[in-house]
């Protein structure tokens, strides 16, 4: 398709960027100024480049396009192989939207170490988009545990109060996810003899018993990082004490390599496995619905009761992905875009209040609505999003995933729809105890409406959750037939094992 | 009632087992753990002895030559470095010498 | 036969018993004395097997030069006799254990103990055997040429043991008046010699 | 006509967006001009349509605009397209005619509040949603509009967001919805497992072959289609506030008042209503499921009327009315009469509007004041609304003069409930019977409280403070025309409508739009009904004024006489059997405590506690004992050197063996 | 003829490493204490004109009798331990200017060091390396101690010289049994002697233990790690540095010479042997680290860490896994005297720093060291992209291709358990408040040395390819 490297370029040029940041020099208002902008340009053009992509993307093609496949370590066979899918296109854009959004948001809020700061985040860029664009293992592996250097960094160094216990639990927790997939990874190069996932996924055939092992090990690391019930508890501290920029990556990207991850990897590679293990992470993914759900609606902290919510959401995701049909995969993928947009944008929400009260308690806030009516318009767009609005983004996801699931198996369905109910309720009320009721307390009499960089910051937002719930087909029809091949690859594969065991 | 090889090698036996115990059960001074570290190379040098006697090759007195020297060039630098330790702290009592753990 | 078994137990015995006294003894000048005793005891074991330039040379290493270095140590530092103390017996028995463990293991191992076990093929049985020139000469032939390296690097070996002692051992102390021959010979004549103009019925 | 439907769909829409984005920039006045020409243009257009629709040739009877694809997904295509037949037709009107109304009568009743232009943006959207719902082509485009209303009534109820009363009944209205919508959803999944299709048209072809089929649901295997509509009612259930799921209605007067009339009354409360006939091709084959839609429907009947009983909110006794009638509705369906049910809707929309439009005007006169214990004498101050409050009443007493003209004269109500009735008795079945038994002693308390309202308002002496006696007055004439056109409605719609929905021309009105089957069997059987059958109704009605007119005109202590001959009964009326405190103890209370319990005691103490914290402790104390271990004297490294090898070679001693 | 020409020319490193130690001796004590800057520099660049001259031309066999072999790995792992000992004299010197200890004697002595672990990397026969070990230990209990008036220096000598040994010592007594039971010394007797089975005793099982114990101590694999943590937090700063290094590489590369030569056929055995050193190791090395305040003893367990990791590349016994053995010393050389480089930088006033607390707010007052620094830990904690996960990825390939399930599983769980005490440099680094200012570090040798170690490992994050092209050419000597 493309002559040039496209795909290399939206991943690196944030870290050129990053680079430009750092030679930055002079007296400190002036550097601050300059990376700002540098920051921000540069993840504008990553973004606009990334459009190209969209753009150029055939939706009717099922396998990998914009490849790239250099050898990179042929000591190890491991080479640097990129390309996207229908799957993976919209990761990559979501990654590359939120990032200049990110900048944009922390514009005043951070005030120290500025340079730093966003280089951290041009960084953390190009080990989003590498990590949703790499089709070789060892390749995946490398950006997927890179995201944590500068994450850790994010949170502990602008962080809340307790910032230094939640970034060593987020790391620490999601490391020791991750190094068991490290390990799996290793098994697969060894009976592939690459790390190559597209040979992987061709030449792969585990034993059942393998499979299982595998799986799991994959297993730990995404659950981990989607996060589902019971190893979720990193998510919520992360949250509340990641600055509001870090919280967006965090719940907009990061929750997504996950999910993104068992979509990519788990499946396609142990099949057998998937469907062995599918009734254990719904049965998860129930509990984390319903369980978080509960525990969002008791929440002090406006962080926390969001970051609780958005395990439930993920909860969704990983029904849908098991679920292994069209609708509840294609449903799976749109509720993390959806999720990635929505969540992102209820954490910026918090983050506006943030910046004027500095505090996160709820308890803290009450009718802002009189004082901040377009903050009160978009806070309630985006709770009624995420409680999953016809017509908003949130719907269509949970949706197709309910829907999925209902045919697969209905108690899946019935009891994951409860999140529904909770859902509505717990988001319903932090909206109330915030925004709605009498403007009683003293401190925030002067408090002030959004601004015009913070309407920058969310208008695309408000106008990208209204596109994919009015017409969600743009994003749907490119993920088809990829959606499609993943599916039918694995019934494929599941129909041979089958036979495999009939035959002797 | 002939002496064999088994005779020697179980005297080496012995005479390691005590080295090794003394400088484990030693708390009086480190000279004296240093002198169980002769007597391990002392079984170390009948084992070799013995061996080469038995075996009928001089490979094993060559090395206990070797093993001679060493032990005389070890034991000046042990003592040099005890000596040095002796005038910072005046003791080179096992006991004390802790002031570095953890 | 039987002359050199009961030598061998006598020696062995010695040998044995001096080691142990090394570990308990509570002066460690006496302690010194029972490894030199250990040492020649030693000796004499090789000889009785027919290697006696390594018996000599234990004599006059070990017994000339460390064990008296060991002497000369013990007695600059001048440690007093200490109480042997609790910890000595409160470990013994541990200590105890696993040393007679770690010896039956060793001996079991070698099959000095123990019926069942084999020792090297052969060896044991075929007793000790005769060079075909005597011992010194046997060692010479090849020490410097087969093993010229060996040689080689233990002087090395030495050389750095004599670095190393002199490097931590060697005080230039400040209060000392050393002469320095270099200097008083290099010493530029204006230094030496101060002309000094004496008035006249001042005195000097 | 394309165009049409799509002006009167999208017109709301526009005029919402305007008033809502550029409120500030615009001011009140244009708010409220923008909306209400949009919305009166949609009701001309509405009308336009009805005509063309409803009595146009057989070929014709049906429109479908097809807008764009919404959702596809492998074999899951839905589209946004509007579907216009008799059905949405006659809602078009309903939901237009009421709501143009409405938004009139808003520019007098909101007169003095802060926020005019976020008001009518507000109801404008509720409009555009409640007209996506009745448009729609499909069960989830339906279900789009199902939760947009839902949004719009959330929106509404809380519009005074100063008022923590008002939030709680916005949230409280929002998720009860939730919980049918949860049942809504999932019996949209088993349609689309069943037929392969959330298009109504599809749907409706498969209908006979769904009937057939069994679903695992579960784990039990049921009968498909009966499982599906249940889902189905379960939404329909909790939007149109049945028993069970009725409690958000009340509290929902905490919304302004016209709010009540549009929403709470006239139109999104009975979407439930309209779903059901909107898919009676399915429910006419699941008999099961319409047997439980008579059952619900008939103790809501009742179960509300004797709640409205005993209330003092003047909107609450209309609300309570509104749960009954929806009650009424309800079961007529449920024994196949979708069109009287239709029918009723229509009048009820007319009349119940009129009702508390009728007491927003009275409220408005007496400075908000709700308490019908604080009122009294009305009529003096406020005649025209007394008058027109009559109309309204008697419409929902059903008061008339049988068999003259034919089908009797009289209000709306009077041929809509009895039209129900008679179907309910006509069907001759047990459930239908008990539907009758119950409906009618209904009528008898919906004739008590209704007038025991207008009894408690409007006659005898002010009760409350003179200072807001001094300042009351009429409503000025914004409001009253409003009101006019309601009570003309609620006057003369029944008699007018009579023939097209349930009379002799029903077949050519409705077309295809509902089930014709059950429905002609249904209206035969109610058409041929004894007489007392017929008959019975009005005099329950009579005597339920008659009675209420002794209680609070002639013997005025009597009321609380009775109260202490009954007290339990009394209190379980007054306090609404109990259901918000059942649902409190049993629902909230435990989920909030469950929350919590699964926060500290949960993630707190087990997940933290036993995982990432506890391996972190655990860690350090290694760290410790090892640390303890690195004494700092040479024998214990010895020692452990000495342990070490000593161990290796007993490994190899004893794995040798 | 026993020492023909071509012994001579193989040795030519050797022969002239040790000729010009010699030579700078004669001059040092000539000229005295003056002459300590001029010998200093002097060693560092004969030992970096050693390195060259391993490859200039590179020659391959064995010579002195065999008793001295040169093959890829030996002359790759020399190259390794030279350079590492170079570096570490060039940043030594403004450690011991401060501590008033700069004397001639250390530069030389850490170079008979050097040529004691290249003869021992070269050693074919037990003897030759017994001879070459004990050169290297002595030379290095004398630097332990070196600052003779410090008393934890002194005391790291005298625990470093006794546990050295009694390590010795019980090398010794292993060698004398395998000598006993495979009736020779040379490499090549022995393996023989195993191969026919007439040396496949239990006796030489216990020698075998007893040595690999003696090498063990050296790498300082648990359970014969006791000294490590002592000796290098009392050592001063720049020996720890070279202990870190230079030595660690010798032993292990002896390690694995002596099991993978002579030892192969017992390779059931001692693969037992260096799984259980090196799962312990590796357990030890993270959790014991968690709780120190001493970065050097921190680095002390990183390293026991460390070396575990390697070990369990040796335990797979394979071509790769010798190769990642290589490619994980190559790289943690680097890292580790990037590490110490930084540490030597740390003075406030003019006193030398040790505790991590004192790196508190680092990052603002000294952002290129706080940056270094942080790319050294996040690479020693393994985390990719970074060149320690690389070496770890080499590693866990070995392993699982080794059928090492369990021991891979338990290492990568250590090493997310030894990231905790790595990041928490960092947090002190860039999270906590700033103490005191540290003194801003003049550019020196040691800036020069830290700046190019993070830049060395950002390049090997990103090339990994040419060192493990060096490492799989390395590992193939052994295999030929």
């Amino acid at each position: 398709m493309s002559s040039w490297p496209i795909l290399s370029l939206v991943t690196f040029l944030p870290l050129v960027g990053a680079l430009f940041c750092l030679v930055v020099n002079g007296p400190k208002e002036a550097v601050d100024r300059n990376c700002r902008s540098v920051a921000l340009l540069t993840s504008l053009v990553t973004f606009l480049i990334s459009i190209l992509l969209w753009v150029r993307f055939d939706p009717t093609k099922a396998g990998f396009q914009f490849e790239e496949n250099l050898a990179w370590v042929p000591a190890l066979n491991i080479g640097y192989h990129v390309g996207i899918d229908g799957i993976s296109l919209f990761f990559v854009l979501l990654s590359t939207l939120l990032t200049p959004i990110c900048i944009l948001a922390s514009w005043e809020s951070v005030k120290v170490r500025v340079k730093e700061y966003m280089v951290a985040f041009l960084v953390l860029e190009t080990f989003m988009v590498g990590m949703f664009c790499a089709l070789d293992l060892a390749l995946f592996y490398i950006f997927f545990e890179g995201v944590l250097i500068p994450m850790f960094l994010i949170i502990g160094v602008w962080g809340g109060k307790r910032r230094v216990y939640a970034a060593f639990k987020f790391f620490l927790y999601t490391l020791l996810g991750s190094v068991l997939m490290l390990l799996a990874i290793i098994a697969i190069y060894w009976h592939v003899g690459t790390t190559d996932l597209p040979t992987a996924m061709e030449k792969l055939n585990l034993p059942f018993t393998w499979q299982c092992w595998l799986w799991l090990a994959f297993f730990a690391s995404f659950s981990v990082k989607v996060p589902m019930w019971p190893v979720h508890t990193w998510l919520p501290d992360a949250h509340v004490e990641a600055p509001t920029a870090g919280s967006v990556i965090l719940a907009g990207v990061l929750l997504k390599m996950g999910g993104y991850g068992f979509l990519r990897y788990s499946i396609p590679l142990m099949p057998e496995a998937t469907q062995y293990f599918a009734p254990l992470v719904f049965g998860l993914s129930i509990v984390a619905v319903i369980y978080t759900s509960l525990v969002a609606l008791v929440q002090e902290d406006m962080k926390k009761l969001i970051a609780y919510s958005s395990v439930a959401h993920m909860g969704f995701v990983t029904i849908g992905a098991f679920v292994m049909n069209m609708q509840g995969v294609q449903g799976s993928i749109f509720q993390m875009l959806s999720h990635g947009i929505v969540s992102a944008a209820l954490f910026l929400c918090v983050g506006v209040v943030y910046d004027r009260m500095h505090t996160r308690e709820i308890a803290a806030y009450g009718g802002l609505v009189h004082r901040m009516p377009r903050y009160a318009f978009t806070f309630l767009f985006f709770t009624l999003a995420s409680v999953g609005l016809p017509g908003l983004s949130g719907f269509v996801g949970e949706f197709l995933v309910l829907l999925g699931a209902f045919k697969a198996n209905t108690w899946v369905a019935f009891l994951a729809a409860t999140g529904l109910i909770l859902g509505a309720a717990y988001a319903l009320w932090l909206y109330r105890k915030i925004v709605f009721g009498e403007l009683t307390k003293d401190s925030l009499k002067g408090i002030l409406d959004m601004n015009k960089r913070e309407i920058a910051v969310f208008l695309p937002l408000v106008l990208l959750t209204l596109w994919m719930g009015i017409y969600p087909n743009s994003f749907l029809d490119p993920m088809a037939p990829a959606v499609d091949k993943l599916i039918g690859d694995y019934q494929a594969a599941l129909k041979l094992a089958r036979t495999a065991a009939l035959a002797p | 009632m002939t002496i064999g090889l088994g005779h020697y090698l179980a005297v080496a036996s012995v005479l390691f087992t005590l080295g090794i115990l003394g400088i484990f059960l030693n708390r009086k001074n480190v000279i004296v753990i240093l002198m169980c570290v002769e007597l391990m190379l002392l079984a170390v040098n009948i084992n070799l002895v013995a061996f080469s006697v038995f075996q009928g090759n001089v490979v094993g007195q060559i090395f206990a030559m070797l093993v001679l020297t060493v032990a005389a060039a070890e034991a000046a630098i042990g003592l040099a470095i005890l000596v040095v330790y002796f005038r910072n702290r005046g003791t080179i009592a096992v006991e004390d010498i802790n002031a570095m753990k953890g | 036969m039987l002359l050199q078994a009961l030598a061998f137990y006598v020696f062995a015995a010695v040998t044995v018993a001096s080691a142990a006294m090394v570990v308990v003894s509570r002066n460690p000048v006496y302690s010194v004395l029972f490894l030199i005793l250990a040492f020649f005891n030693a000796a004499a074991l090789f000889v009785l097997i027919g290697a006696e330039f390594i018996a000599m040379i234990l004599v006059i290493v070990y017994v000339g030069a460390v064990a008296v270095l060991f002497l000369f140590v013990v007695m600059m530092l001048d440690i007093n006799l200490t109480e042997m103390r609790e910890g000595f017996l409160k470990y013994l028995p541990v200590g105890a254990a696993i040393g007679v463990v770690l010896l039956a293991e060793i001996l079991l191992g070698l099959g000095v103990l123990g019926s069942g076990s084999v020792t090297i093929e052969g060896l044991d049985k075929a007793g000790a055997q005769v060079l075909a020139v005597d011992n010194t000469r046997a060692i010479g032939r090849v020490l410097y040429t087969q093993y010229f390296y060996l040689f080689q690097v233990a002087g090395i070996v030495l050389l750095v043991a004599m670095i190393g002692a002199i490097v931590l051992t060697l005080r230039s102390r400040p209060g000392v008046r050393r002469q320095k021959i270099s200097d008083q010979l290099y010493r530029p004549k204006d230094q030496a010699v101060t002309t000094v103009k004496v008035p006249t019925r001042g005195g000097v | 006509m394309d165009l049409a439907i799509k002006l009167i769909v999208f017109l709301p829409l526009v005029a919402a967006a305007i008033a809502g984005l550029f409120c500030r920039v615009i001011g009140d006045r244009p708010a409220q001009i923008v909306t209400c020409a949009a919305l009166l243009i949609a009701a001309a257009l509405s009308v336009f349509v009805f005509i063309r629709i409803g009595f146009g040739p057989a070929d014709s009877k049906l429109f479908v605009v097809k807008l764009f694809s919404w959702i596809d997904s492998g074999t899951l295509d839905i589209a946004w397209a509007l579907r216009v037949d008799t059905l949405t037709a006659v809602m078009l009107i309903v939901v237009t005619g009421v709501s143009s109304m409405v938004h009139v009568y808003s520019i007098g009743y909101m007169e003095e509040d802060p926020s005019i232009p976020r008001f009518m943006a507000y109801l404008s959207l509720f409009t555009f949603f409640m007209l996506m719902l009745v448009t729609a082509d499909n069960l989830v485009q339906l279900f789009f509009g199902w939760e947009g209303v839902g949004l719009a009534s959330y929106l509404l109820i809380g519009f005074w967001y100063d008022k923590p009363s008002a939030n709680a009944a916005a949230m409280k209205a929002f998720i009860v919805n939730r919980v049918g919508d949860f049942g809504f959803a999932l019996g949209i999944f088993a349609v689309w497992m069943l037929s392969g299709s959330v298009g109504f048209e599809e749907i409706f072809g498969k209908a006979p072959q769904m009937a057939q089929m069994r679903i695992e649901f579960l784990g039990m295997d049921l009968p498909a289609l009966e499982t599906a509509c249940l889902l189905l009612f379960v939404g329909a259930m909790g939007k149109s506030a049945q028993l069970g799921l009725h409690t958000w209605l009340p509290d929902a007067m905490e919304g302004p008042t016209p709010v009540s009339a549009l929403i709470h009354a006239a139109t999104m409360v009975t979407a439930g209503v309209f779903m059901v006939c909107r898919l009676s091709p399915l429910f006419e084959l699941a008999p099961i499921a319409l047997m439980v839609v008579t059952i619900i429907g008939a103790a809501t009947a009742f179960f509300a009327a004797t709640v409205g009983l005993t209330q003092f909110d003047i909107k609450r006794v209309v609300a309570y009315s509104t749960c009954s009638q929806l009650g009424y509705m309800f079961f007529a369906c449920g024994v196949g009469a979708y069109s009287a049910a239709m029918f009723h809707l229509m009048t009820h929309a007319f009349f119940k509007a009129l009702l508390f439009l009728g007491s927003g005007s009275v409220i408005h006169c007496l400075h908000h004041e709700q308490d019908m214990r604080q009122m009294g004498g009305v009529r003096e101050k406020a005649p025209q609304t007394f008058i027109l409050m009559w109309v309204g009443t008697l419409a929902l007493s059903g008061i008339g003069i049988p068999f003259l003209l034919g089908n009797g004269l009289g209000f709306a109500g009077f041929y809509s409930k009895d039209i129900m009735l008679e179907s309910a008795y006509g069907v001759h079945t047990t459930v239908g019977l008990i539907a009758f038994w119950l409906g009618v002693i209904a009528a008898f308390m919906t004739a008590f409280y209704s007038t025991r309202l207008m009894f408690m308002t409007f006659y005898g002496k002010y009760r409350g403070d003179h200072h807001t006696w001094d300042h009351a007055h009429e409503s000025p004439m914004v409001m009253m025309i409003p009101l006019y056109v309601l009570g003309i409605g609620a006057a003369f719609s029944g008699l007018i409508a009579y023939d097209w929905f349930v009379g002799h021309d029903w077949q050519a009105f409705w077309g295809n739009a509902i089930a014709v089957k059950s429905t002609e069997e249904v209206l035969h059987h109610a058409h041929s009904v004894p007489l007392w059958v017929k008959l019975l109704p009005l005099v329950m009605a009579v005597s339920g004024i008659l009675l209420s007119y002794y209680y609070y005109v002639v013997k005025t202590d009597l009321p609380a006489r009775t109260v202490k001959t009954f007290p339990g009964l009394h209190a379980l009326f007054f306090n609404k059997w109990y259901f918000d405190e059942i649902y409190d103890a049993v629902f909230v209370k435990p989920a909030l405590a469950i929350g919590r319990i699964f926060w500290k005691k949960g993630d707190g103490a087990t997940i933290d506690g036993l995982g990432p914290d506890n391996i972190a402790a655990r860690a350090q104390d290694m760290a410790g004992v090892l640390m303890r271990f690195q004494s700092g004297y040479l024998y214990h490294y010895a020692f452990v050197m000495l342990v070490g090898v000593a161990g290796l070679i007993t490994y190899f001693m004893l794995s040798a063996r | 003829m026993i020492l023909g020409l071509e012994s001579w020319v193989l040795a030519r490193p050797e022969i002239f490493l040790a000729a010009a130690t010699g030579l700078l001796l004669i001059y040092g004590v000539v000229r005295g204490e003056v002459a300590t800057p001029f010998v200093s520099v002097m060693t560092s660049v004969v030992l970096l004109a050693t390195a060259v001259l391993l490859f200039m031309p590179y020659r391959e066999g064995t010579a002195f009798a065999s008793l001295f072999i040169v093959d890829r790995l030996t002359t790759t792992m020399k190259a390794l331990v030279l350079v590492g000992s170079a570096i570490a004299i060039l940043m030594s010197r403004a450690y011991f200017e401060q501590v008033k200890a700069w004397r001639f004697e250390y530069p030389l002595l850490v170079a008979l060091a050097t040529l004691g672990m290249m003869l021992m990397i070269s050693a074919n026969d037990l003897m030759s390396l017994y001879v070459g070990l004990e050169l290297q230990s002595l030379a290095l209990y004398v630097i332990a101690a070196f600052q003779r008036d410090s008393v934890r220096s002194t005391e790291a000598g005298v625990k470093y010289f006794v546990l050295g040994s009694v390590a010795s010592g019980m090398l010794l007594f292993g060698a004398s049994l395998i000598y006993g039971f495979c009736g020779g010394t040379a490499f090549v007797q022995i393996s023989r002697a195993l191969l026919d089975g007439r040396g496949a005793e239990i006796g030489t099982t216990i020698g075998l233990v007893f040595v690999v114990a003696g090498l063990a101590f050296k790498v300082s694999a648990v359970p014969f790690h006791m000294w490590t943590p002592d000796v290098y937090e009392g050592a001063p700063t720049p020996v720890t540095a070279l202990f870190a290094v230079a030595p660690k590489i010798a032993a292990m590369s002896l390690l694995v010479s002596v099991l993978m030569g002579p030892f192969k056929p017992l390779f059931g055995q001692w693969q037992q042997i260096i799984v259980v050193a090196s799962v312990l190791s590796m357990a030890l090395g993270a959790f014991a680290a968690l709780r120190q305040q001493n970065i050097k003893r921190l680095m002390a367990y990183s390293s026991i860490g460390n070396v575990g990791y390697v070990l369990l590349g040796l335990a797979s016994g394979s071509e790769k896994g010798i190769e990642a053995v290589v490619f994980y010393l190559a790289i943690y050389l680097v890292m580790t005297l990037g590490v110490f480089a930084t540490i030597l930088m740390m003075k406030r006033r003019d006193v030398m720093l040790e505790n991590i607390s004192d790196l508190a707010g680092l990052a603002r007052s000294q952002p290129m060291m706080a940056f270094a620094m942080l790319i050294f830990m996040f690479s020693l904690a393994g985390i990719p992209p970074l060149a320690g996960f690389w070496g770890k990825l080499y590693i866990f390939i070995a392993a699982v291709e080794a059928k090492l399930y369990i021991p891979a599983v338990l290492g990568v769980l250590a090493s997310v358990v030894a990231s905790y005490y790595y990041l928490r440099i960092v947090k002190v680094m860039y999270f906590d408040e700033p103490a005191e200012e540290i003194d801003r570090p003049v550019f020196g040798i040691n800036r020069a040395v830290a700046l190019v170690a993070a830049f060395l490992v950002a390049v090997f994050s990103l090339l990994p390819q040419p060192l493990s092209l060096i490492a799989a050419a390395a590992a193939k000597g052994l295999f030929s």
